[in-house]
């Protein structure tokens, strides 16, 4: 088993007859990803390509057996997209979409603990796994098969990595992009627990950005004898205190949650930390 | 998006919150008028989005209209941290006893709301938190529950509020939890909570910072908006959905994806560069979107050399080659130009910049070392 | 409290949910005039706060306003279940393709409001439920969240609605959720909801049952209480604080505590008697209440014997003893009493009615055989 | 360790200095409970007798390290006097204030849960363990000290089964009254399990009522290998359906929940089903 999703992982796609939900609907099943039902309110019994689109979570999963949600509605309709895929049951919920209220976060993430269900996002890329599924939107050619399980807030960042590593001939196990708001689902360090736990991966690459105490809390973990190497790199060095940078969770928030604070509490825990995304894949030799 | 505090304050007295009497101004002749109308002392207050206006001189009191009069004009006048003072607010004078700070926001790491409070209002809270953090109450909010009268009763022995005062306070704080919820804030915040010599609660001064992504649920917020305290290149930035924060250096930068920007400052001053702004053009962005981005930076005359660093995923390179194009047809290519494509449609992108003199990276440290260079080197 | 249709389905108006135009009256003629006024074919509807008005000819439709006066001549003159009608309905009537149920109430199991639906509205939901389960449609709404979209959209897909309806349909399931909420309702409920062959959806009927307990944050509420409802005990027994219901029976009992009151019923039946009535004067009941209490069982004529069972814990026999004794002052001791004191000052109790020549017990069943008895003996 | 209270149990009685709650915290104090703190509003720093009264939960817990909140505040502040018990930490919540709106314990049930705290009612007489403690109204001289555990929805016609069962000799362990509301705290099974568990309790006398499912609920556990012999009493057994009887727990939902349906499921598991109260000491014989 990889981690979180694999070749067997039964993909339902929300919002799939919009534009980004059909475009990548078909990058994933190129890739090889089993997108096996789709929901858009209203269209059930068409089809998207090749998938047959329904009204409602719960029909979907009671015809197609769908294990996995992945979300591209509009962040106004995200929050009831969320709650309704937990409700019909599904262990795993990947939300793309993003501009999600955090007060609509405060009440979902709760509720989806409550179902059981697993969140990564909101305002996410999503899980890739080289060789196994892609359920997101990380572009599949610029990673390979590999050892290295990377761990990320940020889309395009993350790809920069991906292929930083790939370029120098390391593959990766998984990819998780956890997004970066203030509210979200899945953190830095609930998946280095997955990751420790996961035989198919070697070593572990954390790539954080300033705001909140995420990357302190994996810090804070990976002291306690974290079974396998980490190397990081934290994003926003330069950036100034308080300034709004795009993602809502990079607010510098009260002076803590700075990038050198970060940096410091990673190296104090044994992680190698790089000054640029590029000095990666030589941290992990 | 911040409220002016004249915009807060109508919206918490909307909401049942006791504020002074006053209104806004735009001259100093209507400043006069209020406080005619107002009677007795007023204090005349700028009215700008940024912090720290009181020791700037941007807080007065006038005991007569002619001195309102006289203090609007000088703070109408002014500059607080480089944004010109448009409006001033101008409010009848609270005879104070005690100064309370009352505050509302959200807890990222408790994923709830957080009633904030301390009897030591009115100065500056970061300092009570800082140099004496027992003086400040922190109470969490069930975001399903809603605010609970107990909470308040707690709150107000915790700062020792005489008992007298805790149905005013509930009320008070009811308003402000209200406020939040109904205007989806990230912060809304009385300071100071003020119990007059009348003992009465008045809020004398409010602030209410409302969650962009929830504006779409308010547009009666949206025209709140005051785009006079942004810079031109804010509202342009703003209208094409850009996000851009202009900063002092020398360097501009266009990237896709805050996290790769922010990565792209930090690597551009790893080599002695300094960044002349953040831009994240966003995710899947055309030519049209690329262009306006090109325009934005180019207008600040202390870019001395630009650097383009996309990652095409959902982002099409060739469509950020043509936008790039199209800008330069329009503002002139005054500057050396750094450009590293990488991914989706890289080569179409590279062949249509390849007759445009630009300077090509394929790596990140490249493209940076190559830019400060072109700058005119480290410093 | 129930309400009447004609108050139920100007809340759900209010709401937002559309309901036939129409008006309530009181005499026939005026239900003539709302005929005039409304124009077309009307229906003539009973206002009673019992089922099964429609069996029972309270439901009328007519062509005319000369059809209106008379329908509503004869309703008006109606009992239906011993209530007299009083008022009836006028609404315009509808062209009806389709009738669906709708409603909302609380799931106790699952401690959670639940929204009932089924694409066979109309006749008795409960024989739908109990012939063809898998027609009826359950759907939890989780009381922090709210209702969501998702569920109605499962809910319409699941009673096959037609999906031109589903935004009308959303309109009005919101609306009567918020009417559930608004009123604490314990039950809310269209039914039916049909669509018109103008393929507009309307509540038809509307029932609203709200919570006692939450009238005190509704007073608006209690204003559409109609006492014209209640018997002239019902209503004695409300304005007292007891709880009262009348029964077929022959034997009165007065007892302290719900349980013990349906226990005590239940050892009458046991031994052969028939209770004439529930009644529970509460915990810690003074003499007035106790006094208020008899003289509510005194007034049925069909009462041959009664039983006062009473469990001093807060309650206190000998206050209980003192009430009795006032009540009978009035009303004159007609009848044999069985009368059973065990607990708080029992020993005081039941020294002050030593001579009010009553029949005393000290065990549960030797006080249900002894009424029996002076009933007339078991049957 | 008896059930639920003992002699060490450390009561904070909310609503301590109105009527009901200043009386029967002197009729606890005098069977021994012990009453450390009082809660009221606006009267912090007064005494109740010998008891000292707060503002608030949190300061009389500080205080005095209570451990189960008893409260008497009326109907319409009684949700915010569970959730406030529960928010400051107490683990035993006993409310007697009857008239709690059913919309009102949809949300305070679950959030006491969420606290890790148990409730008992609203609208019930308590608990008493005679002998160790006496928590609510139950006046403590009808039950002697004993190995019957007692479980009734009901106030007086508990009083009626513990004086019977006195009046036979026989003693109580514990007497649990869960209440009658639609949506409660401690269900007949949850106390059913307390008992099985409680080496100072030998038989078990179940007290039941018409309406919901509980009593059901509770013959199916019984049914299922329950190691101590149960006795029941259902009252309504003469009750018209769907006529409302005082308890707003006692309707008739539907046609389930009738007094014939619970007694055949009571009998069905084994269960000696009384005709009437004062049958219930020789069912236990």
């Amino acid at each position: 088993m990889s981690v979180l999703v694999d070749q067997h992982t039964r993909v339902m796609v929300q919002g799939i007859t919009g534009r980004e939900g059909l475009f990548h609907t078909r990058q994933m099943i190129a890739y090889g990803t089993q997108v096996v039902a789709g929901v858009t309110p209203g269209k059930g019994g068409e089809w998207a390509d090749s998938v047959p689109v329904f009204d409602t979570c719960k029909l979907a999963v009671e015809a197609t057996a769908a294990n996995c949600a992945l979300i591209f509605v509009p962040a106004r309709f995200a929050a009831d997209a969320m709650l309704e895929a937990a409700d019909a049951g599904l262990p795993l919920i990947v939300c793309i979409s993003e501009g999600v209220p955090v007060q609509d976060m405060m009440l979902v993430r709760p509720y989806l603990d409550k179902c059981g269900a697993r969140l990564i996002g909101p305002n996410c890329p999503g899980l890739l796994t080289p060789g196994g599924a892609k359920v997101g939107i990380i572009p599949g050619h610029i990673a390979s098969v590999g050892t290295v399980g990377v761990v990320a807030r940020s889309g395009t960042l993350t790809y920069e990595v991906l292929h930083a590593l790939k370029q120098a001939g390391l593959g990766t196990s998984t990819c998780v992009g956890i997004g970066g708001d203030p509210v979200n689902g899945t953190s830095f360090l609930d998946v280095l627990k997955l990751f420790e736990d996961d035989p198919l991966t070697e070593k572990v690459v954390l790539i954080g950005e300033i705001g909140g105490r995420d990357e302190e809390d994996a810090a804070a973990y990976i002291a306690n004898n974290y079974g396998k190497p980490v190397a990081a790199f934290i994003a926003g060095q330069s950036a100034p205190a308080g300034k709004r940078m795009g993602h809502a969770g990079a607010i510098v928030e009260g002076g803590a949650g700075t990038a050198s604070e970060k940096i410091a509490a990673l190296k104090a825990a044994g992680v190698r930390v790089a000054r640029h995304p590029e000095e990666l894949p030589a941290l992990l030799a | 998006m911040k409220l002016h505090e004249y915009q807060a304050k109508t919206i918490f007295a909307e909401h049942g919150i006791a504020i002074p009497r006053g209104r806004v101004a735009d001259t100093k002749e209507q400043a006069r008028d209020i406080a005619k109308e107002l009677g007795g002392r007023v204090v005349v207050k700028a009215q700008v989005l940024v912090g720290g206006r009181g020791k700037a001189g941007g807080v007065k009191v006038a005991d007569t209209p002619a001195a309102a009069l006289k203090h609007a004009g000088e703070i109408l006048g002014m500059q607080i941290k480089d944004l010109p003072v448009r409006k001033v607010l101008v409010d009848e004078a609270a005879a104070i006893k005690t100064e309370i700070y009352f505050g509302i926001t959200n807890d990222r790491s408790a994923r709830k709301p957080v009633m904030i409070a301390s009897a030591s209002g009115g100065i500056d809270i970061e300092e009570v938190a800082a140099q004496t953090p027992e003086k400040i109450i922190r109470e969490h909010v069930d975001p399903f529950l809603g605010l609970r009268d107990y909470q308040l009763r707690h709150i107000a022995s915790m700062i020792d509020l005489p008992r007298e005062h805790w149905a005013a306070f509930a009320k008070i704080a009811h308003g402000l939890y209200n406020v939040y919820k109904n205007t989806d804030a990230t912060l809304a915040e009385i300071n100071p909570l003020v119990i007059t010599e009348a003992n009465q609660l008045v809020a004398l001064d409010g602030k209410l910072v409302v969650d962009d992504n929830a504006l779409y649920k308010h547009p009666e917020l949206e025209t709140l908006r005051d785009s006079d305290e942004e810079t031109p290149a804010e509202t342009e930035a703003r209208i094409h959905g850009l996000s851009y924060v202009a900063l002092d250096g020398e360097i501009g930068c266009m990237v896709n994806g805050a996290g790769l920007a922010m990565a792209t400052m930090d690597i551009i001053q790893l080599y002695g560069g300094r960044p002349a702004n953040f831009l994240d053009v966003g995710g899947g962005a055309g030519a049209e979107k690329v262009a306006a981005a090109l325009r934005i930076i180019l207008r600040d005359s202390k870019v001395k050399a630009l650097l383009i660093n996309i990652f095409g995923g959902i982002t099409r390179c060739d469509e950020v080659a043509r936008g790039v194009l199209t800008a330069l047809e329009t503002v002139g290519a005054r500057l050396p130009m750094v450009v590293r494509l990488v991914g989706t449609n890289e080569e179409e992108g590279r062949k249509l910049l390849a007759d445009a003199h630009m300077l090509t990276a394929t790596s990140l440290a490249d493209a940076a070392q190559k830019v400060v260079a072109a700058a005119g080197g480290a410093r």
